[in-house]
């Protein structure tokens, strides 16, 4: 069971037009820049994007932003890009603010085949309108839908030919959940290792997951807020 | 008072909530400075939305790692007996009332506790991020704001004009003026505390809340 | 042909049904065996609910591990490219569809596909464990069993007697007797091939299920 | 923040009659052993446990139908144990059985914050009776409620005085989970470490969940199916 292939580019060929596509990441960190500047050459267009912010403009998903390759984001925040804001104005793009921690219990769901479940978040809110609300123990909640994609596109630290990966610190966020919910899961990673070198206790996204591993040939890791202690 | 001076007593105020073994998240901006102001013996966790518990000091230049941000995106350090964990995971533990404490801005609360802190209509709109989720699941949710708008207009309001960013959902107020907190999110708010030179008419004025006056002795 | 030669060679057949990358839960008894039977060339992941990928053979004694079990419970290792998870995870991948394939034994199949195979009324009722997830998630369900019951009783019914596990799971059924099989949940099972020895009126003596016959050359 | 206790027989010493307990495990593997004993020798009654087996004879939660400290059970299955189907079959015993799937996200919803979800599992059957059925994309599921205790009582490899916690190979089963879902979860760990001493990256159960832990004194760890290749 080898799962890799030999560059981001083979790994998106694939990729229509119109496709659905979970992207990892929280700001910057942790974003799949390599194979989000393959998704810029091949070219596919009309993409709704899942993740959880847009790039800045000209890195991460700015860089498609830019290519007018998106035509819809579903996002909690949305803020650090004068292209999305343009686009988004003029009505080229749409957009579906989701609270942060409804998005990923949607993935989560659409990847656990739970189709709906209840929460708490948002009852009384702009983002509760037209949804079904329950009470439960005398508490209004809000019926949420799971979430599922064609294409995850995400960022590990390690990860082996049978696609199980590692993540590091706080560039987890939203790839290990975003992993289980797309028909493709496409895993770019800084270090490609055999199986049975990552111990069975601590593999965060079990091979089963992944479809396609790529191991990216350079990571920019671009900082959004470098702030510093002074000692 | 200076805003400085103003904003200094308001984060002050705030962190003497903090108990010792809370788990607890701050808000972006003023709220962030609580964690330099934690008194002695008291020993906090803080929680990071984006999968992080156990933030440590920003670090110094050495140390600044591109994986290891907050959730106001500022690179941070990681304490011991700290992890890092999913954004599934972290909401999770958000909604699911184990976090004891969060302290968190506003743009307006109102008299039954709702709270209004991330879109004004007309502007560009950036989302809630986590602000829904934490104040939906947070156990106690204390707000720290300027008891007025840049304009004068009150902030503390019977009801919020501003999208709501959750509904009764605030236990305690703290701003440059005085401080407000609630037994339950079935009592009404009380003007506990008022800062000092500040009377109660200085509050009254400013307020369009209503609220219960049961000033404790400082 | 004796009892034994009978389960193996239903054993071989299931394993005709593995593909190459597939990811397979087998059911504790008979279908565990298929592991031992996977064709030359293909490779498969097995996983156990109780959360594990990658099952490997039975330890040596030296290997024997209290804390590595299958579903069965039984002692078992661990293949290189396996990983351990919790339960919560584990039934997240199965309810998820992410699973290929499972093998399960049955009491009972209807002619829809219902599936009895957990519980008889009357006896002591020991539980469904982790097979109603099973049906319900995984994206193929072999049912292997014998033809009849111990008592000559047709298994393969128009509707189940029995208590069920799922309703419209089934897509294929391997028997001592022969193999039914469906192209999808709307469609009637056809009789795709017969045992040696055995005729189409064997079949149809043994069965009240109504099915297609399709015979495939072998 | 310290959360280690002396001893199981102190951890335990809160627990009331009638208390509702998860118990990790899954049949004799991951069990609180340590726990379970200082529960029996500190004899709380009528007590509701969520487990997904009730032990064998004379181990695991067996010692306490052993000693009819036990009214209910909530399991997926509960077949290894003469003297539960006695309890069972005279009345003394309550038994509701779950879909092992349903009863560990039960769980989860629990400690997550979700007061309920849908789910495939146990449509058309006996566990769907009485439950809300509803349709999505043409699909039947069960609406399932989230399911919470007061204590929970686990067993993890290593733990720190934080309560981080980490499990070792399929011993992790209901305990991870479980830790959520409980206002109080008791950790027996086999080895105690110190803060900072478990990789961050790789910790299962983080501290936040745990509120004791205790140096399990000793683990006999039995066997239930002790199977072999013969080489």
């Amino acid at each position: 069971m080898d799962k890799v292939v030999a560059s981001a580019a083979e790994a998106v060929a694939d990729i229509p037009s119109g496709a659905t596509i979970m992207a990892g990441g929280f700001g910057l960190c942790g974003i799949p820049e390599n194979l989000i500047a393959a998704i810029r050459d091949a070219g596919p267009s009309n993409l709704t994007f899942v993740s959880n912010n847009a790039g800045v403009d000209g890195f991460g998903l700015g860089m498609l932003l830019a290519t007018r390759q998106v035509k819809k984001m579903i996002s909690s925040y949305v803020g650090e890009n004068k292209e999305f804001e343009r686009q988004f104005l003029s009505g080229e793009l749409d957009v579906e603010l989701t609270p942060q921690g409804t998005l990923a219990e949607r993935i989560r769901a659409g990847g656990a085949g739970i189709p709906a479940f209840y929460t708490p978040t948002g009852y009384g809110t702009l983002v509760a309108e037209g949804k079904d609300v329950r009470y439960f123990d005398d508490q209004p909640y809000v019926m949420e839908r799971g979430l599922t994609a064609d294409y995850a596109i995400i960022k590990a630290w390690k990860g082996d030919r049978h696609g199980n990966l590692v993540f590091r610190k706080t560039a987890n966020n939203f790839n290990a959940v975003m992993a289980t919910a797309a028909k493709v899961t496409i895993a770019e990673v800084e270090e490609l290792v055999e199986p049975g070198d990552l111990d069975p206790n601590f593999i965060h996204t079990p091979g089963i997951f992944v479809q396609r591993v790529v191991h990216g040939p350079s990571f920019e890791k671009r900082i959004e807020r470098r702030t510093v202690r002074e000692d | 008072m200076s805003r400085e001076e103003n904003r200094l007593r308001i984060v002050r105020r705030a962190a003497r909530e903090l108990q010792d073994g809370f788990y607890v998240n701050l808000g972006i901006g003023i709220p962030t400075m609580v964690a330099n102001h934690v008194p002695d013996g008291i020993d906090i966790v803080l929680q990071s939305e984006n999968g992080l518990l156990g933030i440590g000091p920003f670090p110094s230049e050495a140390e600044v790692d591109a994986d290891l941000i907050n959730a106001g995106k500022q690179t941070v350090t990681i304490q011991d007996g700290g992890s890092f964990f999913g954004s599934h995971d972290s909401f999770a533990m958000i909604r699911g009332g184990h976090i004891n404490l969060a302290i968190l801005g506003a743009m307006q609360v109102s008299a039954t506790g709702d709270l209004a802190n991330w879109m004004i209509p007309g502007k560009m709109v950036k989302g809630m991020g986590g602000a829904m989720d934490l104040v939906a699941g947070v156990k106690k949710i204390i707000v720290v704001m300027d008891h007025t708008s840049k304009h004068g207009d009150p902030k503390f309001l019977p009801e919020c004009s501003l999208p709501l960013t959750g509904t009764n959902v605030v236990d305690m107020i703290i701003t440059n003026l005085g401080v407000f907190r609630r037994a339950d999110h079935d009592s009404p708010f009380q003007l506990i505390e008022l800062a000092p030179g500040v009377s109660e008419e200085d509050i009254a004025n400013s307020t369009t809340a209503k609220y219960e006056v049961a000033l404790e002795k400082a």
